[in-house]
């Protein structure tokens, strides 16, 4: 099934949007603008959004620490993201949650995860949430290739499977968990996938650098889910640009592995590439996206700079609905 | 007003929300008994019995039997809650908090204030806690200071079935995350709850008994130890407040500023060891706040600093007794 | 291989030991003589004694709450467990312990387990040792059906793999976690053992009633793992005869299942018939074994019965080695 | 004696500490480092640089870098402990107690009492707590109220390189399973630490300033700002004691008492919320057994009832700083 142009024209600024918001991002943070730790998802844009892009408000989504990416691919509000990384009382969680917590529940964005492994069971309970309600729903969780050795991660993947709950586990496997890489922390010789398989599940695999092989898996994947067939896997193999957080110096990488990442796993590359060749879009039309995007991150920037900043009386707020 | 077991209580309300609220759902290991078996659903509930006859009337989607992963329980509890769902998961024992800590305290817990107060997370996590059953180190324990200790939760400890039917009402009436606590040397206790929609609201600490000498604090099953000590010093003429917190966060410190001011001396009775306990955190309160009407030091009776022991001699000199508490009363009243 | 006149004598006799240790406790427990919760292991004696006849006090185990099988294969003395099980101050733990906490360092049993799945890490840790150790020991962990949804013994599974220790985890699956069957709580259409396999790991199955197929899996598997081919799994098909502890009705049974498994999966049952109809032991050794191993428990309990019990400041002792 | 730095003193008496005794063996996330990539083998260590240089010198089977995986960390220490090894686990952060507490808390804790005191667990699990790095909710607590609430484990919170160095070797010298609690605020700081062969033996808490009027009782990062605090107090002509607890559990009961039987007054400082905290512990502690000499309220400085926020702002906020600590030292000193 081709995607309109409609379609890929969003696709594209969705992606491109996380990739600048990213670039901008790390830029300030090594000015000294950003506190905290900041993990970027820039080099794996065409898994949040091609996963994205088939769900609705109503699905759910779990992320991780690294999740700027699938916040915004859900819709989360740009301004409102920048803003809480900025730690501005404006931000989308007012400051208290920052980089590792953003969260939308209106968007069905469950929540970033500062504790690895932690969104898998959050996203089965969704996923059983959608099951009740009987609307062919489903919750959607985002792990690493580290976060797949993390307990919890099990755990919610069985019980997915026992209570047929619409869960989609998605891996997205960049080789690396912090400083180690996959070959090694990940026992197996096989991949990720073939472990959601031996709980039982239906596991899907694709190149997660190639936006159209993600976003047509998942077509298929959801059309499984969704008909009530219970929770379903998928690996993308992809790719992080930058280092596990800001600051890392990265020297576990390969020679010219960073380069050669750019050059040949670039998502929005690839994706300018194939549709160009394919007449889909024209270069201009991708080009108008990529000025407009610039000028919007540059603004988002801008507010949140100059967004009020929280009080001390702030603490306090929020802790419980009554108390 | 209908006499019922306290685990009769915990079962009832919770029929009674799935009738009234189809948010309401129940998750947990062996909440419904029996899947997969010959004997097939129902066969047999868990062990506790509080769960009975929940699957029948309101089907797999409402009841939902689990697997033992006791993170991925509450997990999917604050999913469902963060997805609008009232869930009410089940821990077979408080002791499992060990296996699901993080669930509680890092997600249940923090999600609103982390999320900038834009979600709320109704969560109720059950869990059986305490010892008396000897039932040794892993299967008898008192968390309720940990828990306590946790901004974003909130804890509840009922000592009678009529405080299980108030305060578990509460808990499903409100959008915060709830511990409750249930004693399981209380399952058994019988007692009359009245009848009506009425519920307790949490923070309030229960009276006892009233007296003029010294203030009793404790929860849960220490509500009883406490009391049999109050009533033996009464035939020596000695009057006790007996404070039942019911909940520990929120707590009613005005009800026990109030009684300490009055009486001066105060003896706090808690199940667990007394490092970081919520002994301890009331003598600090009172240490603080009621530091004019203090006539003696205050006297904390906990468990020792020892895991809780197996054998029945063991397990008996380590719980809180009556007798114990009395002992501290009188030298707490034998101070000048 | 041929098991010897004197291995099969020991190993029947062990498997004699576990089996009137846990029905005579059936009876004290009916009779309110013993406290606490207690799990009978009893009808997966074949596993305890098939996996344990292979190693020695170097080798460790870890068990869980139905323990009592694998220590006594372990060689935890009778005396010492029935004395812990009545909470004797004489007990094995001085009766701190009790039923579920049963251990003896010395003789390389690291404790029953009161947490489902808590085991498994505990077995990685010794494992890892005895690779630092590089004598070819190895470590096993003991796990249920139940136990195998836990995550722990995910995560022991692939760090297991991932650290190449030498770590052997055993399912007993006898087909129920307290009240709820395989079917439904172990969400895969395969068996346990297939996911040990996902996690890279070399797998063995058998039936757990039949001691020698026990034991000839277990030759192969150690020869695998002493060789330092790191970890391995096996699956044992098993029953209990018991409820899940004593006082459950287990209404979740079969009509008749209770009568079918003791009549044809009754492990004791099965080797007396093999080995007489095999000519290796006759009824009469077997009888001879039957009436030492009764008297033997009768004296156990005897001296349970009589044993010192505990006092008020042993509470105290040995919370810590100093203070 | 030699200046380093609070993290270098912790890699160098680990490294000591591996020269000396083969026993001891080092695991957690990262601690190699590079691990199955190109870069290979300690390309770059952990976050903390605590374990820089280790596998380089011991070897994969003595530093064995694991998955993501703390349970299993935890666990296989306390596998490790009990087959006669010396294991250090590393949590990368100290919140990663709420994925691993079962092992902490159920298993290395109560081996030995469970085991009637026939097996020793030595396992020292490190995790670096604490807040000041705009890490948010769940990077930046402080845990050991939780931790020293647990009966079988030793609670250790070095607040100098020295005591780093003392309390590491005191804690590898001894047989109980020890958690060491490194602030990740106090990593970069630079101090002096003795030659030799010395340890600091826990229960002994340190008197970092001597003073008649107030006692202040510490952990950690908040010993600085009570430090400065006092310093403050002082330029007033108020004289403070300084106590630097060094270890929770044991606790230096009499050092404390000593101080408040001098001083009369008492404020704790806590970077925990206040709830079940040390904080408490240590009031009523004091409101017990010192109660003759208290002249005063105790006042407890500690965090608020809430997670840990993440803003700048928020977090300044949050902690307790040396401001705060003045203020409740001279409303303390104000009673009357
Ligand atoms: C429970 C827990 N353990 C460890 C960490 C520290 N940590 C943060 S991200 C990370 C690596 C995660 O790797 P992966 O799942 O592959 O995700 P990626 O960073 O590649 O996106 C680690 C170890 C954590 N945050 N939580
Ligand atoms: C963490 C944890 N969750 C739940 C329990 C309660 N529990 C004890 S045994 C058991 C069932 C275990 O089933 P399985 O692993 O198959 O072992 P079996 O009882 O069949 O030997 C359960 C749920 C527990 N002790 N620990
Ligand atoms: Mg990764
Ligand atoms: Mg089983």
């Amino acid at each position: 099934m081709q995607l309109s142009r409609e379609q890929m024209l969003q696709a594209y600024r969705r992606m491109k949007i996380i990739r600048e918001f990213e670039e901008r991002l790390h830029i300030e943070i090594a000015t000294g603008a950003i506190a905290g730790f900041t993990h970027l998802y820039c080099g794996q844009e065409a898994v949040a959004v091609g996963v994205c892009e088939h769900l609705d408000t109503d699905d759910k989504i779990v992320s991780t620490h690294r999740g700027h990416g699938h916040c915004l691919a859900k819709g989360c509000d740009v301004d409102g993201m920048m803003k809480e990384i900025w730690g501005s009382r404006e931000g989308l969680c007012k400051g208290k949650g920052g980089s590792m917590h953003i969260a939308d529940v209106d968007v069905g964005m469950l929540g970033a995860n500062g504790i690895v492994g932690a969104g898998a069971p959050i996203a089965v309970g969704a996923a059983l949430a959608a099951k009740l309600d009987g609307k062919g729903k489903v919750s959607i969780t985002f792990s690493g290739d580290g976060a797949c050795n993390q307990g919890t991660t099990f755990e919610a993947m069985n019980m997915a499977v026992v209570t047929k709950a619409p869960c989609i586990f998605v891996f997205e496997n960049n080789h690396y968990s912090e400083h180690t890489g996959f070959e090694y922390a990940v026992g197996t010789q096989l991949d990720i996938a073939s472990r959601a398989e031996a709980f039982g599940m239906k596991v899907w695999r694709a190149d997660g650098t190639d936006f159209f092989a993600v976003h047509e898996t998942m077509r298929d994947l959801l059309v499984y889910v969704r008909a009530g067939h219970g929770p379903a896997a998928v690996e993308f193999d992809t790719e992080r640009f930058f280092g596990h957080f800001e600051g890392d110096p990265q020297r576990y990488r390969g020679e010219g592995e960073l380069d050669r990442i750019r050059e040949t796993r670039d998502c929005l590359k690839k994706f300018r590439a194939s549709v160009v060749s394919a007449k889909l879009l024209t270069d201009a039309d991708i080009d108008a996206i990529d000025a407009e995007v610039l000028s919007q991150i540059d603004a988002a920037v801008d507010a949140a700079r100059a967004a009020p900043r929280p009080t001390p009386e702030d603490v306090l707020a929020d802790v419980y609905v009554a108390y | 007003m209908a006499k019922m077991m306290y685990r009769d209580a915990v079962r009832s309300t919770i029929f009674e929300a799935m009738e009234r609220d189809d948010r309401v759902v129940v998750l947990g290991e062996d909440v419904v008994g029996g899947m997969g078996t010959a004997g097939g659903p129902e066969a047999i509930g868990g062990i506790w019995a509080t769960s009975t006859g929940l699957y029948d009337r309101f089907g797999p989607d409402r009841v939902i039997d689990t697997p033992i992963s006791e993170s991925a329980i509450v997990g999917a509890a604050g999913g469902l809650a963060l997805a609008g769902k009232k869930p009410i998961a089940e821990l077979m024992f408080a002791d499992f908090i060990g296996v699901s800590l993080d669930q509680i305290w890092n997600q249940i817990a923090k999600f609103r204030y982390m999320f900038g107060g834009k979600s709320t997370c109704p969560a109720i996590i059950r869990m059986a806690y305490g010892g008396g059953f000897n039932a040794a180190a892993q299967h008898s324990q008192s968390v309720h200071h940990f828990l306590t200790a946790m901004p974003g939760l909130k804890v509840v400890m009922p000592s009678t079935p009529e405080d299980v039917r108030g305060l578990l009402r509460e808990a499903l009436r409100g959008d915060d995350p709830v511990i409750f606590l249930e004693h399981k040397a209380l399952y058994g206790v019988t007692g009359e709850v009245p009848d009506g929609d009425w519920t307790i609201p949490f923070g309030h600490a229960r009276l006892t008994r009233a007296g003029q000498d010294l203030t009793l604090v404790a929860t849960g099953l220490m509500v009883g130890r406490c009391e049999a000590a109050a009533d033996a010093l009464a035939k020596d003429g000695i009057g006790c407040d007996v404070l039942d917190l019911r909940t520990t966060s929120p707590l009613d410190e005005e009800a026990i500023l109030d009684s300490v001011e009055v009486t001066g001396r105060l003896v706090v009775v808690d199940e667990a060891p007394q490092r970081c306990s919520l002994a301890t955190d009331i003598s600090a309160l009172v240490a603080q706040k009621a530091f004019a009407s203090l006539k003696a030091p205050i006297e904390m009776v906990c468990a020792p600093h020892s895991p809780v022991p197996f054998a029945l001699e063991l397990e008996q000199a380590y719980l809180p007794s009556a007798g114990k508490i009395e002992a501290a009363a009188r030298k707490v009243l034998g101070y000048r």
